[in-house]
């Protein structure tokens, strides 16, 4: 299998899709002749002309909002967001309008729409452009809501995305554009709604996704140098979302740990760790222990924006606990 | 290009389709038809939709309509003169107070007031309400209560129709409330830009009743020459009274034209008036005087088109007997309502995700 | 003590507010001339004028920026949403700009600021118009959230959000505007960070908030004629949140039920739940159950309605089945 | 009124605070200061943002500032005519492209440089970076990152000041890609409206540097006269020729003089031009031609200054000894800035709530 990037086999799904469907096109800032920010889209307006890869003014509730019209009218749009931490400005379209069109409608429309781009945190952005909205948009019926951590898992979800009848929030995670993996060669989706065992383990279950997932695996080999075998379960889905992995794990484990660069309070931590105790609360060896950032905004600084997030410190006491072992 | 749109099932509820007669190529002018045949066809559905809103709002007040509801009343002429000019395959879209439009695309007054009624034989089987009326199989694509919220809709929708070369325009409508909106600000300066390459054949249609819920235009802004704010986007405009069916058809059927050729946008602010509350649960109206109201309802766009009816010498008779037909259209209607069944619970649980996937019940 | 409405109560807040300290304003649509829509600001700009009472165009996120300027700049505005469902308008001053500013400032500014309205769902106002957000906003860190169910509360909490240093989400029950009640005479303020035990009780503890404290209450003594002695927690604040209360109250009864109209998904019952099983592990003899609102979006119709929220019997059945008893 | 200002503990940085001469009433004019003894200081102060922009973008490529960084190079006669007329209790706001507004208005490179750095001793602690400068004790209100979100705060904090009559004004920096958002409309149309009142002494600088990002005005609106998008709300604009700072300043101080007697908005469009990428970080300019590039840089306002206090008759050693000056003044933020300490650890939990409440830390 071919060795690529993550922000490649983002670019090569949007690329092959395109190519097979001409509904298909995106809009965004900067997207075009630009490049992309985050050179996600580089090339692709050379390659499909700029009525198919539209640079859009500063507007994000107005782009999104008329990419919503243009699902609705028989279109397949994809829009980036250059960060999701602009997309606050387009609450109101995705949550109002893309979330419930179809059902307000009495099934009459569809939104078929992706909205993709770089969430999460790590780079020194500070307080407005630092954010994990997995759980705010999460919450919302309507909506599917994806977060892929590796190259594969972002082609097979995007393409998915693409197809689906219904609007997508595409959360990539910022910080791996970077980092490589395999990818299948031809056309596959990867279907929402299942987690990853990303590693098979008997002693502790440690969830996460999207940046967390590969320092999770790094973690569990550190764990497994002290003899204890970890479990990682990458939610990669948080819309619809997979229970029922989880539990199993659980059951196998009796003991999780669930990891999110987000705030605590409200979050995708507190949903699995209420998931677990109501699906397997007597298999349950320990509470189920949520390690987050810490409850302010992003700072600027290096070392402050270090200590408010997760470390793998953290994160390690965190399975000696839930293991009752000395941390 | 793929021109196969998925948009799951269409409408279930049942429609009377009533196309205009323009059945030209897509490409082909339209005239306003302004004989006293035509007029005398379009008081009929002015008279239909002022009495649909006294029907509904009568089933408001009995406690048997809810949530928010808000009539056309007074303003019948605008949707009448521009809905004229709607062929295949234009859309529509508007806010909240929709009932006239898609009354005027076709809707049977039966299906819409069942969803007023909350019944599963509603437009949008009882899911929408009043201000969520749709009815894709005749162009019309919504109903949206957030004021703002469905200008970059329409502004998209006009941009798939130039994509897909369908021929059709979007006829996007706003108040003079919603112009003030951060969300027409993007989109109208999308729609302007977009506009350039002919990418955006969008007709926006101000519906300027003067008020948006009790704030007049006066104390909205500082600049109350509202067309004026479409020069930001290098849109295109022009103002008419919308009390007068004969000043809109001609406007419109212009301004349709225009919009269809060019592939831009092009925007008319109709000046209107509402002569009831803003909503059906609002009765207080603090805002303005008893006297500005009767004053407006003396240049009525119904009783202005009568007078226009009987200079021309159509025959008392002709108006009571389309007055006595739409009274009995409408009374059908409300009985239907009201015999309808309420929406299976089971619906409850449908139309979230399109391929109907199970999602979970309260509890 | 005189009985009042709750929309009375947040009225004399606000006025009693407003004549001793004359930084605070109030803005809005149409909560002047007009009388407000729920006629909480009703008589208002008769008594402070239109300098003070500010009727805004329908721009909720320029007004609201505008009001988080005034803060910064020494005033003390109170911010109304005609209903919740506008704020998503505003998300990005309220998130990005409200809640942050302190922070990303070092200190240099303070938003002292209300953002006030009803809040949840129940008169078949539909999709659109339909939410409940304490979860959303709760996340938040640098905002504070509250959620009060009674006229002496909703009084009580006004004060203390005025007089806040920092941005106040005041979700107000709008179901309740008209409910009635005792309130104190003279100034007072409730502190927020305090969950108030509506009813003590010995054998379950239901949780809840807004427009779900009355009818908890109503539900406990429906179970206290079944012999159920159940324990109700009103917990009025979000953020910061009285996690104590809810755990002591745990500690007591060794069940809980978690109520509430919003979604399911990343809430604010997930949140209860993963605090008491981390928090209360050993003393439950029962996983906490949560009772939500159909992971729909609100459907119009009254029948549809009804079946979308928590019912009364699926509480009842929630406290039964944490009791292991027959539902 | 209650006067006090509860803005908790006010920036805790070292500024040299070097408001511009006017010390008259509030009320009174303030007249461009146009003699070449005037220039010169506003060489020096141009000559020193663009040194400290330098030293900047140095630290940036060295990895020892982080996050995103826009530097100003280009565009110093805008921010410095405009602030020549500030005054006590005057506000600016501007968006992430801030550094020079906070050095004009007398904050210490020293700490200006040091919150780039990330130290302790930054402006606002280190929590901020580049795009989040504040200096209140000058008047200066950040700083915002999100294009478009701080125009509303402006338009409050001008209204904040009409409201509790202190005589000062705010200046509210805008880019050209910004006016296209939606927060611009709302906020524009408040300013107007609050205007026609008395209650928004604002004035509006758009620094239009042709570019938002890669999207040149052309490719964001089909109306590229900028400054027409004031009309939209009766806000009275004019342009200036934003590399030629006498011709800043004249605009300038008429247009604050009026802003302050009338307590109305009034917008400024200056033209101007970035020669740098768009942020630090940036390096591929596919979107604009060297070529471009190189002749706008033949107009530098740095240069064209020059060139007028040589025709002056200011001595070359003059300019000589203000460029070493500057560059000594540079070196020594940097030195600081690279001396400082980190900020300490226990700063990262507070400055949440004003109260300092304890918040929870990650784990
Ligand atoms: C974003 C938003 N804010 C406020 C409201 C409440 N609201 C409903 S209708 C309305 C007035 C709209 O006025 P206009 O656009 O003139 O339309 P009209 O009612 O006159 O037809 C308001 C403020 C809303 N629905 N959405
Ligand atoms: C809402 C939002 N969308 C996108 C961005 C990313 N972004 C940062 S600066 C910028 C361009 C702004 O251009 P302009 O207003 O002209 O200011 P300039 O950079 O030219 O000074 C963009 C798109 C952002 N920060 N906020
Ligand atoms: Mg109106
Ligand atoms: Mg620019």
């Amino acid at each position: 299998m071919p060795v690529i990037t993550y922000r490649d086999a983002l670019r090569s799904a949007m690329a092959e899709e395109m190519e097979r469907d001409d509904r298909v096109v995106l809009l965004g800032e900067d997207i075009g002749v630009y490049g992309g920010t985050h050179l996600v889209t580089n090339g692709l307006i050379d390659q499909f002309g700029p009525r198919r890869v539209i640079d859009t003014p500063i507007a994000e509730n107005g782009f999104t909002g008329a990419a919503i019209g243009m699902a609705m009218a028989g279109m397949r749009p994809i829009v980036e967001m250059m960060t999701w931490n602009f997309s606050f400005q387009a609450a109101d379209q995705i949550i109002q309008n893309a979330a419930k069109l179809r059902y307000f409608s009495g099934g009459q429309v569809s939104v078929p729409l992706v909205i993709r781009g770089p969430n999460g945190g790590g780079v020194q952005l500070s307080a407005q452009h630092t954010h994990s909205l997995e759980g705010f948009y999460g919450h919302f019926p309507g909506l599917k809501v994806v977060s892929p951590s590796t190259p594969e898992d972002v082609k097979g979800m995007m393409l998915a995305a693409i197809r689906d009848p219904d609007p997508v929030i595409f959360l990539e995670a910022g910080a791996l554009y970077g980092t490589k993996g395999e990818v299948p060669e031809g056309d596959y989706t990867v279907e929402f709604g299942k987690a990853r065992v990303a590693r098979e383990g008997a002693d502790v279950t440690l969830i996460g996704y999207g940046r967390q997932a590969p320092v999770l695996l790094r973690i569990a080999e550190k764990l497994a140098a002290d003899g204890i075998d970890a479990e990682v379960v990458d939610l990669r889905s948080i819309r619809p979302f997979d229970s029922d992995t989880i539990v199993e794990s659980v059951r196998k484990t009796h003991r999780a740990v669930v990891v999110q660069e987000q705030w605590r309070w409200f979050s995708v931590a507190s949903e699995v760790a209420a998931i677990i105790q109501e699906r397997a609360f007597d298999e349950l060896d320990a509470p189920v222990v949520r390690v987050s950032g810490a409850e302010v905004p992003a700072p600027y600084a290096r070392n402050l924006e270090i200590a408010a997030f997760p470390s793998e410190q953290q994160i390690i006491d965190a399975a000696r606990r839930v293991l009752y072992l000395e941390v | 290009m793929a021109t196969t749109q998925s948009q799951g099932k269409r409408r279930r509820a049942a429609s009377t389709p009533a196309k205009n007669g323009s059945k030209g190529s897509p490409n082909s002018k339209t005239e306003p038809r302004l004989g006293s045949d035509a007029l005398v066809s379009l008081y009929q559905k002015m008279v239909e939709i002022r009495l649909f809103e006294d029907a509904a709002q009568r089933g408001f007040r009995q406690g048997k309509v809810g949530g928010y509801m808000h009539v056309y009343s007074g303003q019948e002429a605008v949707a009448t003169g521009f809905l004229d000019t709607f062929r295949e395959p234009d859309y529509a879209i508007t806010a909240y107070r929709d009932h006239a439009h898609v009354l005027l695309l076709g809707s049977d007054p039966k299906a819409v007031m069942a969803e007023l009624y909350g019944k599963g034989t509603g437009l949008v089987q009882g899911k929408g309400g009043s201000m969520h009326l749709f009815d894709v199989s005749n162009g019309f694509y919504g109903g949206y209560g957030i004021v703002g919220g469905h200008i970059p809709l329409g502004v998209g929708m006009a941009f798939a129709q130039a994509y897909q070369k369908t021929g059709g325009i979007t006829q996007l409508y706003l108040g003079d409330g919603a112009i003030h909106n951060g969300a027409f600000h993007e989109a109208a300066n999308l729609s302007g830009l977009w506009g350039r390459d002919g990418l955006n054949p969008c007709l926006f249609i101000l519906e300027n009743n003067q008020y948006g819920m009790g704030t007049s235009v006066e104390r909205a802004t500082a600049n109350t020459d509202l067309g004026k704010k479409f020069e930001s986007y290098a849109i295109e405009h022009t103002k008419v009274d919308g009390m007068d069916l004969e000043a809109v058809l001609k406007v419109a059927h212009d301004a349709a034209d225009r919009v269809r050729e060019t592939g831009k946008p092009f925007a008319v602010e109709a000046l209107t008036y509402r002569i009831m509350p803003h909503g059906a649960a609002d009765f207080l109206e603090k805002y303005r005087t008893k006297e500005e109201v009767r004053k407006w309802r003396e240049r009525d766009p119904i009783g202005l088109l009568e007078k226009r009816l009987e200079d021309e010498g159509v025959e008392e008779s002709t108006i009571a007997d389309i007055r006595t037909a739409a009274k009995a259209k409408m009374d059908e209607a409300v009985k239907f309502a009201e015999e309808s069944p309420e929406p299976d619970i089971a619906e409850l649980l449908t139309d979230v995700y399109t391929d109907d996937a199970p999602v979970q019940a309260a509890g």
